[in-house]
């Protein structure tokens, strides 16, 4: 089904997004899937025929799925990025789209180049990493992770397309987050970012790979299982009563600590390593629909006679104009 | 052409600096000949600024209901030092100056030709107001009661409505009774009064209001059932989501949950309210942006995107003086090209050109409507004269029996009945083909793409395919024609001349005929309401020998679109064009009109 | 009007999956033709994806020179399963079609108006080659063998374009060698060799390259001192900054510093890029941004920003298939609009059309001259066809003693001397005013604004002031006639029939009038190179009765340029059109316009 | 000359902007004065009449200034942008100048509202902050000092219009510092954000100020005084051979570890306190015209025969076309 080059790591987060919403069994035509332009923005193609799915202009997806969110809030949104469409051309609506905390799952498929208009270093590129002809990459990365910290975001994850184990959680954790629920997904380009000297290759994701929190999804239903231990297990309460249990692999990281979060990535981004899980979550943050006082009914279906003050208000209230 | 005042008959200049609060004086002045039953019309020239710089407020009083800027003064009030000597230039030969006599006036600065009333307006109010603030502005009210007192304004006029105004606060009422009694008081001891010009109370403005034409654009969107706005702030379109908010915290608040039936969102900037739009388009909302040119420009993207898709949005692009930032508080028309054919490649999109407030609030209502019947953005066009500026118009009446046209949009019962659904097949043969909205079923889901697709909804990079439905795009374009509202003509067989004109030159055009039919000179006119063109449109066209395009814009920018999307030959053209950013007056049309006539004469 | 093949007068088409390496084969097949002295053109028909999707590359021999597509395929290569019922039915009746045998053909794909080639080419690979990469790339080079074989083609040319590929690696030239003589031993043991249609060793290839015109534009952009390049990456303008960077690479890094006497910034997006350049421009490098349909409408703002403040700077649009995202990897001539009005207000740019890689070069330095001679952005529009595919084209020449013409720039020397210096003051008359670099000296500073601006260069909001400045810009667009370059004519008073074209429209036409001519069917040409028209082009329009205009975009946008700036009357112009995304080809304008001449004499 | 609102915090600016060209001594052609739109936008045009202005369009004024940076290193570069400039519309522009560490002073006039077009909330009104018309923002502010400690930046500051002796020194180090050198300098509007109620009014900012890090200008000639005491003064090498001493108001503060500076600023603003000063600076990270290693001689003055390689070199080059 997919277009994509055999191996492109987008495929997994495709499987991966297609487990999470088998398992959370959402009705299909429930779920709206939105992208911009790249390889990875074609993955909303690939997975749930029966949503409806919005593959929009380059980097332009956030204000798309801000405007369907406002009209039809009683969707499930997920959106599907790049590292050039969101961090490049795409940083000034994704920054507004965290600030509003729109109620959706966007997923970076981040490869660290451009993969559709062939290799070129991506601003997600890290500093050092070696291009396919050998250039060295020499600006630093901007992580969407510590962007989302520093804007004072709801959600931030990051994972990798080749660990599905923890990528689905996470996938089913961000759906059920009310807020804006950020996945960095290292997702290699086996075309033109995957050599020797690559940061975001699948053997340096591999080497590098340091998992710090792990995050498992609980449906409202069902009870915590007690085989987590109180020291390391940390449920979180979502609205609709389903949980997110963390459990701690770094016994020293806090993901409900802004400040500490942060420092703990940076640190991991001095060190080398790549620092994964629910890096971030605060569940109490109000998103925007709530902000925005916006009815149960989506404004989309909301009938006319709602909407309509009349030709009687009308009258009376041209007398403020005579 | 420019004529004497008389009664009824005339306009008054206030010069004053920005943020001194003459806004409100200017408005009681404005509503008292409007309750005194006289067309008037309000123009605001305003600076690109907050506080300290010149500003300016048209009022031009006409017993004939003339809309135009009438390109002359007949009485100035001059309360801006700075601009003293333009002020004073300004004044018709004949007309009569009001200064604050308070400061003496520089010597040098003299005409022998106008009349100069001199007040001590500073004075009067240090006398008589307390705190600094007030004295600043009760010089603004007491200048209106010197206006009252030489027009022979209706005392009780202005005194309702000050009470109407201050209802809450009888202290201001009071206070600002005073200052106009110190104003009217002042003049009628000191001068000869009334002018010889003066307003005699008529019964010409009943059924009618006073409003800008961003608030009747917002009160459009409003019942048109509009419920997703998103904006980036701009002047000149401000005002219509500020509009567009005050209605909405009025009606659309649900009394019992505290809910809002609207959204609002105050986009990063103008891609994204492009973007915004779209997406509540395309999820079934009815939603807009207001934005101005640069805004247009900066949507370009999305409005190909929207163009190609098929979603349905309405822009509303209150025009300014282009190029670039240009002058963001003068008005031009010269949007019209870009819009038309906004972003690369073959794209073309549905213009709306109301005139007026009142045009400004049915056609927001249609914009909508053609929106969703056509499945395509649709711009309506008008500018900072129509959207900033006072205009009186007929009441607005709404049709309780009106119910939105939202086009081909299949339910869920129909997605249960049919087999499967093709989002861009033409079954109907006039090229609209059926949408779903996400969320409806499951059988509605389609994807929604830029890049090229077939009839089916598919990807593709198949020539046939694709063109297909470019194709189809382009007979869409001959459906529209049958959509979009028709012209508005005036049409005698016996003339040979006509005029095209279209948005705010609509009443300097209007002008311009009854001057020039005066002078013996007939024309015909058509106004133009919509893009792409109707039939009358080239029927007109074919009827005339010369047609003359009135338009604000240097580069003639409907003139091309005639020429383009008619078969009209090119001699027959004649554009007229205003464009430095003052709303256009009658004599830029009947002076060019008539001196060609004259040529033709001696010929 | 599709004819027989005949010796060096054939096309040649290999179907693929793109990512398998068949670019490098392909090339070899093209480069062989090329040196054995035969006019020959490559097109590349790839998706819009990276790996996996079909992928055609056509070759046109054609000892005549032309360059469009034949549109008629006589051997097929048949590489990809997937396209090949498709394929198979391209094939022109008495064509070949080769096919991979080591697979039995499905028997319901089948012809008898064509000969099918069998070659058992994964087979024979498999059984010559080790690796599972190699096995693949060399499929690829075996077919060339077998069409060497069938088509009498120079083996020593081959070998020798292998020894020189692979220069440093003889293994490699080995065993690519070892693949052509697989498939051209198998074509000549099995099958009648050579085809009744062959390559005939020539001469007209001499002081000819072979090149596509991305690469020149970079050599054009190299050789005229351009030194900052902006850009973010967009198909198929991609090429343009990958080819400037490797040819700066070369030759601008300082051989003693290491420094480099260039800058290439990869934007964050289009937006950013057009702000660049025009920051660079204003600083008095000579700066470019290249790009394509969606980087031009999102740098609307900025092109108006930069007429309006005049700025220097050189847009290149290498045009693909819109509107929207469009189809990325297929060809268009649909920008030309959205470039010649870009952006809000009255604006108006220069544009460029050249019609090969050629004209690509010498344009691009034009592009620079005329943007400071103008003091304006300049926009070169190419396509994809011009910028992507392989060219033959006269070897470019560079005159050592040419000077950038770097317009009317104040340096410190006119600075000290002059009394005091005004931006936008007209003082030679010919709407050009005088500009100032920022660091050069004190004097020369000034205000660069969007916003309303005098002749002084100071911010007004004054309409006599304002309108100055954009009056003045009028009359610079009249200058601009007298700078951009002129048109290309054939010419004969005895026809009355016209046609205009531009761009990569031009090999279609060219071979359209010959097949015409032979018809006895006589036309002029006038091909445009640029936008403002020069004075020949209404002289041409004036000379005819009736003048196609062919281009490659659905709503005849050059057309539509002639209507509105040239005197011509409609019914003059027949637009023919041409807009699948398919490089346009003879056939299209030789039917249509003799279809209707035929219409004309049986009427 | 200004023809702001009378008291608007942006005047201040511009006093405190042309005291230190006047300290630094820059000749007034060697410096270019940038901006984008708004009231603070407005201010290149009330200084140094003798400087290159240029005054672009709304919140692109980076890629302006990348450009002409690119074309001429040789002169000192200062942008003046608004809240709305350079965190709404201006945010993608804005934070690749800090990837790109444009070599720059960037000085945001900061009043929580867009001033010129009457008052809506910036993206950097602060949370509960109150419009003039009484309604409360919901949303959390965009702080660029966060932001540009989260990408990597090089030098951070946070000022108020109405503290000159702060902020003129702090002018004068970003003029030095050799990067994006970005100053957020809190600038009440009078008009629309000086009421009760706003946190970005001239009374609310006095209340909450909080100095951290004071830093002075030491150029290159002069000995650093002995007056500042080992612990807490650190002076800042830079490429000129000017100090930049960094004074130490809050003990613990450290201004040049990333990390704990962004978990400082955060704590402010969980108290609600405006910290101010030089609140990060980095030195060693190369800026623009190095990292592309751009020539002494700036590329718009070099001269075309450098550029040029001629005929000759055309001639050989096309046997590669062959
Ligand atoms: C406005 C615009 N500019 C440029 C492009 C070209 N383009 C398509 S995808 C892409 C980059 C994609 O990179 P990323 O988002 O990282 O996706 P990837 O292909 O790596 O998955 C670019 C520059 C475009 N489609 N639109
Ligand atoms: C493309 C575009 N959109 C909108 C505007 C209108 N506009 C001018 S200034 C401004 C906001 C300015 O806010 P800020 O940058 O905070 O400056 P301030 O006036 O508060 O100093 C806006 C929205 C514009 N000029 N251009
Ligand atoms: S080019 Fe890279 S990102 Fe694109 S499909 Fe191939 S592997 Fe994936
Ligand atoms: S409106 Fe506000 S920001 Fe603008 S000049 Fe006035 S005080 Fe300053
Ligand atoms: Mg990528
Ligand atoms: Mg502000």
């Amino acid at each position: 089904m997919s277009t994509l080059c055999a191996g492109c790591g987008h495929d997994s987060v495709t499987g991966a997004l297609v487990q999470a919403a088998f398992e959370l069994d959402i009705p299909p035509h429930r779920m709206a899937k939105l992208s911009g332009i790249g390889c990875s923005s074609k993955t909303p193609a690939y997975f749930l025929r029966q949503s409806h799915g919005f593959n929009s202009v380059h980097g332009r997806m956030p204000s798309v799925a801000t405007g369907a969110n406002a009209a039809n809030g009683s969707l499930s949104y997920v959106g599907v990025s790049g590292d050039g469409d969101t961090l490049s051309i795409g940083m000034g609506q994704f920054t507004h789209a965290v600030r509003r905390n729109l109620n959706m799952l966007y997923i970076i498929e981040n490869n660290g180049v451009y993969g559709l208009t062939k290799g070129q270093f991506s601003a997600s590129a890290d500093l050092g990493s070696k291009a396919k002809k050998g250039d060295a990459n020499q600006q630093p990365p901007i992580d969407p992770c510590q962007v989302v910290l520093a804007l004072g975001g709801s959600f931030a994850a990051r994972s990798f397309s080749g660990d599905k184990q923890q990528l689905v959680p996470l996938i089913k954790a961000g759906l059920a987050h009310r807020g804006f629920a950020v996945i960095d997904v290292i997702s290699p380009c086996v075309t033109f970012n995957d050599h020797e000297g690559s940061t975001k290759s699948y053997k340096f994701t591999r080497d590098h790979y340091h998992p710090a929190i792990h995050a498992d999804y609980v449906p409202p239903s069902q009870e915590i299982l007690a085989e987590y231990d109180e020291g390391s297990a940390m449920p979180v309460e979502l609205h609709d009563g389903s949980k997110i249990v963390l459990r701690k692999i770094d016994e020293y990281y806090d993901p409900t600590d802004r400040s500490a979060a942060l420092t703990q990535i940076q640190q991991a981004q001095t060190d080398g390593e790549i620092i994964t899980g629910l890096l971030y979550i605060d569940e109490s943050k109000p998103e925007m629909q709530e902000i925005n006082r916006m009815p149960s009914v989506p404004l989309a279906t909301m009938s006319y006679e709602k909407l309509c003050p009349g030709n009687d208000k009308l009258q009376a209230l041209q007398d403020r104009f005579r | 052409m420019s004529t004497r005042p008389g009664n009824n008959d005339f306009t008054v200049k206030i010069a004053n600096v920005n943020g001194t609060g003459s806004a409100s004086a200017n408005a009681l002045l404005m509503k008292t000949f409007f309750r005194m039953g006289i067309p008037v019309v309000g123009k605001n020239y305003f600076p690109s600024n907050i506080q300290g710089l010149p500003t300016w407020y048209e009022i031009r009083v006409s017993g004939e209901g003339y809309l135009a800027r009438s390109g002359r003064v007949d009485v100035m009030v001059a309360m801006n030092a700075e601009t003293y000597q333009k002020d004073l230039e300004e004044v018709a030969p004949g007309g009569y100056l009001i200064y604050d006599s308070t400061w003496p006036r520089a010597k040098t600065l003299h005409r022998d030709d106008i009349s100069v009333i001199g007040i001590p307006l500073a004075k009067m109010c240090n006398e008589h107001f307390d705190t600094a603030r007030s004295r600043v502005l009760m010089k603004n009210v007491a200048y209106v009661g010197a206006i009252a007192g030489l027009l022979d304004l209706d005392l009780d006029v202005i005194r309702d409505s000050l009470r109407q105004t201050f209802a809450a606060k009888a202290h201001l009422a009071d206070a600002n009774q005073q200052a106009i009694e110190l104003g009217y008081n002042y003049v009628r001891e000191n001068y000869q009064c009334p002018l010889p010009f003066q307003a005699i109370a008529d019964n010409k403005t009943s059924d009618h209001v006073m409003i800008d034409g961003n608030t009747a654009t917002a009160l459009g969107c409003l019942y048109a059932g509009a419920t997703v706005g998103a904006w980036y702030p701009i002047t000149p379109s401000t005002s219509v989501m500020d509009a567009f908010k005050g209605f909405c915290e009025k009606y659309r608040v649900d009394p019992d949950t505290g809910e809002n039936n609207y959204a609002i969102i105050q986009a990063e900037d103008e891609l994204a309210a492009a973007g915004m739009v779209l997406g509540a388009g395309w999820s079934g909302a009815r939603a807009f942006t207001p934005t101005s040119g640069p805004g247009i420009s900066l949507m370009n993207e999305f409005l190909g995107y929207g163009y190609f898709t098929e979603i349905p949005a309405v822009f509303i692009d209150v025009q300014r003086c282009g190029p670039s930032t240009g002058m963001p508080t003068r008005t031009q028309q010269a949007d019209v090209m870009s819009c038309a054919y906004a972003s690369h490649g073959d794209t073309r999109h549905v213009l709306l050109f109301p005139a007026n407030p009142e045009e400004c609030f049915y056609m927001a209502v249609q914009a909508f409507d053609l929106a969703e019947q056509l499945q395509t953005p649709v711009i309506m066009l008008t500018d900072l004269d129509i959207g900033m500026n006072d205009w009186m118009a007929a009441d607005f009446k709404w049709d309780d029996a009106y119910k939105p046209s939202r086009g081909k949009v299949l339910g869920e019962k129909e997605l249960q009945e049919i087999e499967q659904f093709h989002r861009y097949l033409d079954s109907d043969g006039d090229a609209i083909p059926y949408r779903t909205l996400p969320g409806v079923h499951p059988k509605g889901a389609y994807f929604t793409r830029g890049s090229g697709h077939n009839m089916y909804g598919a990807y593709t990079e198949d020539a046939g395919e694709y063109q297909e439905i470019v194709d189809r795009l382009r007979r869409k374009w001959e459906t529209a024609k049958c959509y979009v509202p028709q012209v508005e003509q005036e049409y005698s067989e016996q003339y040979r001349t006509g005029i095209i004109a279209y948005g705010s030159s609509d009443g300097a055009v209007r002008e311009a005929r009854d001057q020039l039919h005066k002078a013996g000179v007939g024309t015909n006119y058509l106004r133009v309401k919509a893009f792409p063109f109707t039939d009358d449109v080239q029927e007109f066209l074919d009827a005339h020998d010369r047609i003359y395009v009135v338009e604000q814009n240097r580069d003639a920018q409907l003139h091309n679109l005639l020429l383009l999307e008619t078969r009209v030959s090119q001699e027959k053209l004649i554009p007229i064009l205003h464009y430095n950013g003052l709303p256009i007056n009658a004599a830029v049309i009947t002076d060019r009109i008539s001196q060609e006539v004259d040529k033709v004469v001696a010929a």
